[in-house]
């Protein structure tokens, strides 16, 4: 890849970060690129063909959109503060996604590998973790079910 | 005050409502309210957050008439 | 991204590993997809500005080619079996690159995220440190540095 | 035999070389003629590897004629 004509702030001001269309993952890496970054890791959580012995068919993706924009944003902000990143950026997609699709993408970049391997680790943990965004899975008997749902109401 | 919820809540409440006061001092008061509105909601309701203007605010926080009050269920995202 | 018409096996037994081109990142991370993986994880070792203080305006990568293609791709494999990953690739670039260009990619793919980033930092230590590949960076100032020499000679 | 050097170590020697054995019963001894050769390439040296047939051996390895044995500096790709 080349380098983008002018390089990045660290943390992605201008993007949207909860999408409906198909995460440009190969653009998110592009824009990641920064003449100070040795190390640039990519994670993308992409949407599994099966769960606890079912066979998913697809997923639906919730968010409350911008409180879920803002957690995203304050969670990159604190990744790139505690390891200094030279870039990071989370997308998160909602909607009905596929089997191989990518629900989320964390791009981070750092001088060195380990920096970024871990500062990627602590954004997707989080985003996962406490982003008002929520899964719900089809199964091909034609059942669904809500992630994070008890099973016991 | 008005009300919103998210995810598998909507199979037990409407996406938007708008409560009175009575009754409700607090966030954890909110919870106990719908929990009487639709029992079946109450195992999962136990484990949502209360956000105020998209920020979380613990169980003691005051609602105010005004609030747009939003229950967050269990994150499920990635 | 959309999924491949067909899977890939779990090492990827037709790619040239070693190349002089530069490494088609986003072509290798739309190998990896495959509908039991969850989490995917890319690492692109990234060509720096700086090293030690010194302005580096480019580096020239030199490989004991079959002997390293044969390395990567044992070190691939043993992360494959160690954490029964769905797939795994690891491409290093040889010659000249440019500030920003990826040197080496590693791609990992499993079920869960946590076996991926294990796995993908597995790879890359070993086949930094273990296949016979050799970094030289040229400084600003007309001077060159192989890595792994000792100044001492 | 046959006698193969990467990266700085052309600085010092001839990329390929064909040596004879006398002296050189092992992969250690092969070391050690190479630094008398080129005593600058004595520090890099002792840092390298040896392959044979693209197999790293240990320094009792006892070379053969028609061996073609690689000298690796230490690796620095990534």
């Amino acid at each position: 890849m080349t380098p983008s004509a002018s390089f990045p702030l660290p943390v992605a001001v201008d993007f949207k970060l909860i999408v409906t269309e198909p995460i440009d993952v190969c653009g998110l890496l592009q824009w990641a690129h920064h003449p100070k970054a040795g190390g640039i890791v990519l994670f993308s959580g992409e949407v599994r063909n099966h769960h606890a012995q079912k066979k998913v068919t697809h997923l639906e993706y919730e968010a409350f959109v911008p409180m879920a924009e803002q957690m995203i944003r304050e969670i990159t902000q604190a990744a790139i503060e505690k390891w200094n990143l030279h870039s990071a950026i989370c997308v998160h997609r909602i909607g009905k996604l596929d089997i191989c699709e990518s629900a989320v993408v964390v791009v981070t970049a750092h001088s060195h590998r380990k920096e970024s391997y871990e500062a990627n680790q602590y954004i997707i943990d989080r985003v996962k973790h406490e982003a008002p965004i929520w899964k719900r899975e089809f199964y091909e008997d034609g059942t669904s079910f809500w992630g994070g749902d008890c099973h016991c109401g | 005050m008005k009300v919103q919820v998210y995810a598998m809540l909507k199979d037990y409440f409407n996406e938007e409502m708008t409560m009175d006061t009575t009754g409700i001092q607090n966030a954890s008061d909110l919870i106990v309210k719908l929990s009487e509105l639709n029992p079946k909601a109450e195992a999962v309701l136990k484990r949502c957050r209360i956000a105020v203007d998209m920020k979380f605010v613990s169980g003691d926080y005051k609602l105010n008439t005004h609030d747009t009050i939003s229950i967050i269920p269990p994150s499920s995202g990635g």
